[in-house]
């Protein structure tokens, strides 16, 4: 029912939209509705998670929502219903016609229901289909205006993605094979349970290439380096709102991917080689996202390249036990509500100031000064500072990381995090203050996507702070959800 | 019978593989999609031997599709493709065909080195095709690198996807069928999405060479 | 025996801070943010001076604390003993009255800019209190973060111009330098299990191997060092302290580097229990480098401001001498001289905290009222701001360790206990203790220099431009707050034997110091390491004013028909300020003798007339002294990053094609793996 | 009480034989250059002559310019106390220690300096500059020689140091004082504006350090500027005799042993006088630059004092 709840709204909305002809406005503040509608049944789907310890799963087997699918598909409901607000089509003047407002809503939405159903379905093999379904909807949208910045950046994201995920598939048939020539063909093979449960009897070898191409498949679509290329690119080119979606949610439903892949390797292989292998990919991603960061002439690459240097802070997390499981899942989370708000902001800094250059942006605080404000509680959240919860989750990072003796691991970390550190925060001083350029008119009213926004640095604020039972209770259960007791 | 079997599908694996390499040394979109064609014939027909004579009725139908989809609608809509924005015939590689071939040569050797250890892992009959496709799998990667125009990147991607649908069949008889399915729909759409965007390249950059795209750095 | 539940005094002051803080964002009118700050902000330093007078005075600690908050990272604990106690007393009494004269200073800012910095200001002094009564890492880290990021905004609050923002960059990147070495020694201390509060901190250090230990300490050097401004981790001191509002530069240099200092007297002797000796004799070779290389920079400035921030520098460097000092005397067991000198530097942390803060305030009275911060255009103040100009001076007296007051009574104790280490027949102190003494000597001498500039300079002869000449006397509000510091300083000073045995109970329990080593006899004299020497600051006083005012007696007479003219001019009439000695003047003879240290950067051009070279038009002079170790330091630290990320950056270059090749690479890279595996 | 009253007599004794020692100077150098010379008395003429007259003051000067010389001869006399001339007190021993000495007498130097700045004068200004420069480059040697006497009877306080020498004679050959003895005494001249590092006859604009900075100074004020640094004088050579070579100074009150400590003050003071008178004759200024090449040598003999007071114990 709750899955029902959470799945059917994003379809009605996709197919609404395509089917219904002008009245452009109502459909797109019904999809809205719809999305709202979804959130509330991914909040339903964690209480249910949480307070009734329950995980539900259909009766085939093929869905499965557990505290771990249930938090993604929260986040991911959550992001969309701040995309679709913040979307072409709802009446106000824009910079998108109709038929682009439409194209929009009916492809985010589609996008939306591939992420949420990746989270939802036990099947790997299905969980692969949409994923790679992802690439395609989310392609199709960030050339919303056809200029050849933003239709390269699509060739090159649906190019790259494609083969990476591509290979992910190769692992999952291998993985596949290796189920099959130890266990024989049994039905829902590729259910994922079914996998965690004859993992300790699967070929370790044979698991061992397959989690490499699964790393290297999903790992594209995460950001994980040098895979990210296609990152900054599409990030940057696409609107706003889908920028949000791409860096908030469809980046940690890829490391969800290779997290519950990564749970059956660990048990087949009995080592830390995935791991390993995850600590590599972290730290080449932290490091690649934060010198990046140094020289960037771009806010929105910016915000791209700080995704890089997140995605892999949590594949780190992920390598280092039940401690570092729970930052990244935490880490996740928060980068999802932060990156999403500093994207949107982006978009209505990009829309005043008509350009993408962080020289171009000067006396942002003084220009518009809730978005100003906003975009510095953004980043301040996004170097990891408190009282924002990225704050909490890279300390947890940190503790996890020294605490299971990877010293190494976290002085590199720390030292990386603190070139980002000031890099972001040098560019964000650059944009925040000095006198507004010439042109670009000054003042701005507190509308209710101010309110929405400033209730997305809100939540931070909680997670920071407060960081209340029913998190930490959701996210203890994802944590058990990838890591063997 | 299981010998036959075992040398038939090593044929048409070994063909697949023939055609990933005869890509490395032809010239022009045209042999591509010809190689393109034979490769998804091939791996239609093996994959209706294997449903046969591995008791798996359900890869008929994926032969079906695979017929269907890669084997007759994909290269037309590739030729239609090639017709109208093809001016120049002679394509460009980062790599001359010599050396294309001697990494295509290394890269099989990889492969093999790679599978040897499954070999003994399993007693599938059909188990010696595996390197071939991974070799497969390889070089399609490399086709994908080295290649310049947009639509033998398309034409290398199609052929990496073949590569692991070889991979699953002579694996492990196919995987379900509803991720087949899923598969097909994926391929589809994602071949159609790529056509749409080699027009618009064609019409924002006026050219399909790659390399012309390259304003997003840093 | 602890007090347990919520002590009033500690909910006061919490509730005070962060009412000031709200009430401020909500004010209407620029007065209104203006003394809702200051009210939230006295307010709570009032309640939690009186929470730090309780903990000194009954030596109970107190517990409190929200366990609920961030539970999994081990919740918010409040735990104030002595230690705590002091510094939050330190807080306090310098946070009192720069709220005052915040209200007063900042009535010309627009109420935008009022109520974030009221905001600010409150929830830094809540920040630094919390620091202070942490209990645990979290809570420790938490304050630390808030201390600094409100102080970082309270710096870029006079905003706009490049100057700031590279400070503020500075600032906050060395704050964040310090953060990612603080949480690693923290998790260093806490990873050999048990929680996280500072009791099980101790726990775990003791299960330490030696080398982790010295790992510990070397962080906690560099992560509260950072803090704490010393050389060479003090680069964003000059920097920030100068760009902030006046008041805000009070607590920083007054106040928010001291916590560096408690930072590193809380891990280094009350965590891991001190002991070692070359901890001490590292700590004394940084403090007495950064105590001649802080006062030999502020040497050469001309802005009042960066001026005072390199005093810190100094004097961050002498709490260190007396603290590196002390544990040498530990490490070699000799404790009750040891307590002298961690009593010495402590004292001189409130001392340096009193006067610091009475200066940076002195000098935005007269900020504010000539609107520069260079000294060469300031001048003859003395009569314009008398009050503003006997209260720095009383400042100047106490920082230059001049007796009778605060400054001299600690430095005193400081070589009281170098004295003492200088028992200890060891070859290598036998270099270093006499190095240290003549570093010491050499550094209040030439702060004394210093200060004769600073403040001759600043206040004394004509003005130098036509805003000093027109400046006024600071408004009551200001000049409240700055008697209340130099009175502080004038207490301190004459009352110092009273306050060591505050000290001594402060130090109570931590390292190896017991009760029975800490009880000391309040009486007229301070005493040195084995009570072996003494010296009374009220006796020295008393006899001074007796004697000055006998010498009064016998001029007033003549004082009274003294004659008023012109200052002597060679016979020449008309005395104009352009005859005045200025600051670099000043400082150049000492600039030469130091010329190898300085290396200034000179600039002689003469434009002679076409006609003849004897006719000169016009000779302009600039010097310059960039400090070269920075340069040595930081430059290939950030040119580094910078070469790192021109070529990260050239991995995006752009070709579809190349960043397939990094997906195959990777693919063959891991199976490559794999495959040795 | 009874040592209350000893030290005040102490001290007025110093105040009052500290002018007759500089007059004592000038009077030998005269002789050693074969002039006549003034009698070492005449300079009492002269601060009375200068009490009697009126005080000129700059019109910029404020008051601190008027505050300076009481505070200036203030610590003097505060020092005085402190130094043991005839006798050791020993309760009021505990008021002030070497240190306290030093930096009463830095005290006065600050507010001296300051007074210079105050009348915008460029002399004043370039008087208390140099002041400060050498004033801050003896500190060191200050604090080592300190250091070095300190060492060795573990305490800074001056009688202590003096009683402990008297108890242990070997101690005054000792590397400490004999390497220290020069140190300070270096660091003596150089304090009180003596030859080699400044001339106090002397007049001339580009040579002077202390006498430029109280140019402006004039009657009451700078007769107490004099004696002051007359004493001040008179107190660093007694500090450096009385801690380094003690002998003969009184331990009790008696009036026998006063005596005693009388006479042997004055012998040692006689000469150091006539040390100095040499000295002053027989070098010449150096170059303001050249000064701290003097300290620095003076540094490292008393940096040299206290290492091997402390690798040889």
């Amino acid at each position: 029912m709750a899955l029902i709840l959470l799945l059917a709204p994003p379809l009605v909305a996709s197919l609404s939209v395509m089917l219904v002809r002008g009245r452009m406005r109502l459909v797109a503040a019904s999809t809205v509705a719809l999305n709202a509608l979804s959130l509330s049944a991914s909040v339903w789907m964690c209480g249910d998670a949480l307070w009734r310890g329950r995980t539900i799963v259909s009766s085939d087997g093929f869905w499965r929502v557990d505290g771990l699918s249930a938090l993604l598909a929260l986040s991911i409901a959550t992001v969309t219903l701040l995309a679709s607000a913040f979307g072409p089509g709802l009446g106000e003047a824009d910079e998108y016609d109709e038929g682009q407002a439409r194209r929009f809503r009916i492809f985010v939405n589609a996008f939306a229901l591939m992420m949420l159903v990746a989270v939802t379905t036990n099947n790997v093999g299905f969980m692969w289909v949409t994923i790679e379904a992802t690439t395609i909807t989310s392609a199709v949208v960030i050339p919303l205006h056809r200029t050849k910045s933003s239709v390269e950046a699509s060739w090159k994201y649906l190019l790259i993605c494609s083969v990476g995920i591509a290979l992910a598939f190769a692992g999952t048939v291998l993985a596949y094979f290796d189920f099959v020539s130890t266990a024989g063909r049994v039905p829902n093979a590729l259910n994922w349970t079914v996998l965690r449960a004859a993992a300790p009897t699967l070929q370790g070898e044979l698991m061992q290439l397959a989690f490499a191409f699964i790393v290297v498949g999903y790992g594209t679509k995460a950001g994980l380096a040098p895979m990210h290329t296609w990152l900054p690119d599409a990030h940057s080119e696409a609107p706003a709102p889908l920028s949000a979606m791409m860096s908030g949610v469809l980046l940690a439903v890829a490391m969800y991917a290779i997290a519950r892949w990564k749970a059956v390797v660990d048990v087949a292989l009995g080592s830390d080689f995935a791991s390993q292998l995850l600590l590599a990919a972290g730290l080449l991603s932290v490091a690649v996202g934060a010198f990046s960061l140094v020289i960037q002439r771009h806010y929105k690459r910016m915000l791209a390249y700080s995704s890089v240097e997140h995605i892999g802070l949590v594949s780190v997390g992920l390598a280092l036990g039940p401690l570092g499981a729970f930052a990244a899942w935490l880490h996740l989370v928060n980068h999802a509500v932060a990156k999403s708000m500093a994207f949107l902001l982006a978009g209505r800094i990009l829309h005043r100031y008509r350009t993408t250059e962080i020289a171009g942006v000067s006396g942002l605080l003084h220009v518009m000064p809730w978005t100003g404000r906003l975009f510095a509680m953004a980043i301040l959240a996004l170097v990891g500072l408190p009282p924002f919860g990225l704050f909490v989750s890279e300390f947890l990072l940190v503790r996890a990381a020294i605490h299971t003796g990877h010293l190494w691991t976290a002085a590199v970390v720390l030292l990386l995090v603190l070139v980002a550190f000031v890099s972001l925060l040098g560019h964000l001083n650059r944009m925040l203050y000095g006198a507004a350029p010439v042109g670009v008119a000054v003042g701005e009213s507190c509308g209710w996507r101010i309110a929405a926004l400033a209730g997305c640095a809100a939540i931070l604020v909680v997670l920071g702070v407060a960081l209340p039972w029913p998190v930490t209770g959701i996210i203890e259960r994802s944590v058990s959800a990838v890591v063997m007791p | 019978m299981e010998g036959i079997f075992a040398r038939l599908v090593v044929l048409a694996a070994s063909g697949m593989l023939l055609t990933g390499l005869i890509v490395l040394w032809r010239k022009g979109v045209p042999a591509y999609i010809a190689a393109f064609t034979w490769q998804s014939w091939l791996l239609s027909g093996m994959t209706a031997a294997v449903g046969y004579l591995g008791g798996e009725p359900q890869l008929y139908l994926v032969a079906v599709i695979l017929l269907l989809l890669k084997g007759i609608a994909l290269p037309a809509l590739l030729r239609a493709t090639d017709r109208r924005f093809s001016t120049r015939r002679e394509l460009l590689a980062y790599v001359n065909t010599e050396t294309s071939l001697i990494v295509g040569g290394m890269l099989v050797l990889f492969a093999y080195v790679l599978t040897e250890p499954w070999m003994a892992m399993t007693k599938l009959p059909t188990r010696a095709a595996l390197p071939v496709a991974m070799a497969l799998l390889f070089v399609s990667l490399f086709i994908i690198v080295s290649r310049k125009k947009a639509i033998t990147q398309v034409i290398g991607f199609l052929m990496l996807e073949n590569s692991i649908a070889l991979l699953a069949v002579v694996g492990t008889y196919g995987v379900p069928l509803l991720v087949e399915l899923g598969v097909f729909l994926d391929a589809l759409m994602g071949f159609l999405v790529m056509q749409i965007f080699l027009y618009d390249i064609h019409e924002t950059f006026e050219t399909l060479e790659v390399d012309q795209l390259a304003r997003l750095k840093h | 025996m602890t007090t347990r539940g919520v002590p009033l005094a500690l909910a006061v002051a919490t509730a005070g801070y962060l009412a000031g803080a709200v009430a401020a964002l909500l004010a209407r009118s620029s007065r209104g943010a203006r003394w809702a700050a200051a009210a939230g902000a006295s307010l709570g330093s009032l309640a939690a001076l009186v929470l730090a007078v309780q903990v000194l005075v009954t030596g109970a600690p107190v517990d409190a604390g929200i366990p609920g908050l961030l539970a999994v990272a081990g919740g918010v604990v409040v735990r104030l003993d002595g230690l705590g106690a002091f510094f939050l007393a330190i807080v306090s009494i310098i946070g009192l009255p720069a709220a005052v004269y915040g209200a007063g200073y900042s009535a010309d800012e627009t109420t935008g800019h009022l109520r974030s910095l009221g905001f600010m200001l409150n929830m830094f002094l809540f920040g630094m209190s919390l620091v202070t009564c942490a209990g645990n890492v979290l809570t420790f880290v938490l304050g630390w973060e808030v201390m600094s990021l409100a102080s970082y905004f309270l710096v870029m609050v006079e905003t706009g111009d490049p100057e700031t923002q590279s400070a503020g960059l500075w600032y906050i990147a060395m704050t964040h330098f310090g953060l990612v070495l603080l949480l690693p020694m923290f998790f260093l201390l806490s990873s050999s299990g048990g929680g996280a509060s500072f009791a099980d901190l101790r726990l775990g250090a003791g299960m330490l191997t030696p080398a982790m230990r010295n790992v510990v300490f070397i962080l906690a050097v560099l992560a509260f060092g950072s803090k704490a401004g010393v050389v060479p981790l003090h680069v964003w001191l000059p920097r920030a302290h100068p760009a902030a509002p006046s008041h805000v530069s009070a607590l920083m240099s007054g106040v928010m580097i001291k916590l560096g200092i408690y930072g590193l007297v809380r891990v280094t002797l009350d965590v891991l229990g001190g002991g070692v000796v070359w901890w001490g004799g590292l700590l004394l070779a940084v403090g007495s480098v950064s105590a001649l290389l802080g006062v030999l920079y502020a040497l050469m400035e001309h802005d009042l401001k960066r001026l005072l921030a390199y005093h810190s520098v100094e004097n961050i460097g002498i709490i260190l001498i007396g603290f590196g000092a002390a544990l040498v005397l530990d490490g070699y067991g000799l404790r009750s001289a040891a307590l002298v000198g961690f009593a010495a530097s402590l004292f001189h942390t409130l001392n340096h905290a009193c006067f610091k803060a009475l200066l940076f305030l002195g000098a935005g009275s007269v900020l504010r009222q000539t609107h520069t911060r260079n000294m060469e255009q300031m001048g003859g103040l003395i009569t314009r701001m008398p009050q503003t100009a006997l209260l720095f001076l009383v400042g100047a007296v106490a920082i230059a360790a001049l007796p009778p007051l605060n400054g001299f009574a600690s430095e005193w104790m400081v070589f009281q206990t170098l004295l003492a280490g200088a028992q200890i027949p060891r070859p290598e102190l036998a270099v270093g203790i006499p190095m240290a003494v003549g570093m010491l000597a050499l550094t209040s001498g030439l702060a004394a220099a210093c200060f004769v500039k600073a403040f001759g300079v600043t206040f004394l002869a004509m003005p130098r431009s036509e805003r000093a000449a027109q400046a006024r006397e600071a408004p009551l509000s200001m000049r409240a707050a700055m008697a209340l510091l130099a009175s502080a300083c004038v207490v301190l000073g004459l009352g110092a034997s009273m306050t060591v045995p505050v000290l001594y109970r402060a130090l109570e329990g931590l390292g190896g110091v017991s009760p029975a080593a800490a009880a000391a006899t309040p009486g007229l004299w301070v005493e040195g390491a084995g009570r072996l020497a003494y010296v009374s600051p009220p006796l020295l006083a008393a006899s001074l004013a007796v004697v000055v005012f006998l010498g009064w007696l016998a001029v007033r007479r003549a004082l009274g028909r003294a004659r008023l003219t012109d200052t002597w001019g060679c016979g020449r009439i008309g005395q104009t300020p352009r005859m005045e000695y200025t600051a670099s003047a000043f400082a150049e003879p000492l600039r030469r003798v130091f010329a190898e240290l300085y290396r200034p950067a000179e600039d002689l051009t003469v434009s002679t007339h076409p006609e003849s070279r004897y006719f000169i038009r016009s000779i302009t002079y600039t010097s310059e002294v960039h400090p070269w170790f920075e340069a040595v330091i930081y430059d290939p630290i950030i040119g580094g990053v910078r070469r790192a990320s021109t070529e990260v950056r050239r991995l995006q270059g752009g070709s579809a094609h190349l960043y397939l090749l990094y997906v195959v690479a990777a693919l063959l890279g891991a199976l490559g793996w794999v495959w040795w595996s | 009480m009874a040592e209350l009253s000893a030290v005040v007599a102490q001290t007025l004794l110093a105040v009052m034989l500290a002018p007759g020692l500089v007059g004592l100077i000038r009077w030998i150098k005269a002789r050693l250059q074969s002039r006549r010379g003034a009698p070492p008395w005449q300079i009492y003429f002269e601060l009375r002559k200068l009490f009697a007259k009126e005080i000129v003051i700059s019109r910029t000067a404020s008051w601190l310019f008027r505050a300076a010389p009481l505070i200036v001869f203030g610590t003097s006399v505060v020092v005085a106390s402190l130094v043991p001339l005839v006798f050791i007190p020993v309760a009021f021993d505990r008021t002030g220690d070497l240190f306290a000495a030093v930096y009463l007498l830095l005290l006065g130097t600050f507010f001296l300096a300051l007074a210079g700045l105050d009348t915008g004068s460029a002399f004043g200004g370039m008087g208390s500059s140099r002041e400060m420069t050498v004033v801050a480059l003896t500190e060191p040697t200050v604090a080592l020689s300190i250091f070095a006497l300190a060492l060795t009877a573990g305490s800074t306080n001056l009688g202590v140091i003096a009683t402990r020498t008297l108890a242990d004679p070997g101690m005054a050959l000792g590397p400490a004082h004999v390497l220290g003895f020069p140190a300070l005494f270096i660091v003596a001249l150089a304090e009180s504006g003596r030859l080699p590092i400044d001339n106090p006859s002397t007049h001339l604009e580009l040579t002077m350090i202390h006498e430029a900075m109280v140019l402006e100074y004039s009657g009451p004020y700078l007769a107490l500027i004099e004696w002051a640094s007359a004493l001040k004088f008179f107190l660093l050579l007694a500090l450096a005799a009385n801690l380094f070579v003690p002998w003969g100074i009184a331990q009790s009150l008696a009036p026998l042993d006063l005596l005693a400590g009388f006479a042997a003050l004055t012998v040692k003071m006689a000469i150091l006088a006539v040390a100095v008178a040499v000295l002053e004759t027989r070098v010449a200024k150096l170059r303001l630059f050249r000064v701290p090449e003097l300290l620095s040598a003076s540094f490292v003999l008393a940096l040299l004092a206290v290492m091997s007071t402390m690798f040889v114990r």
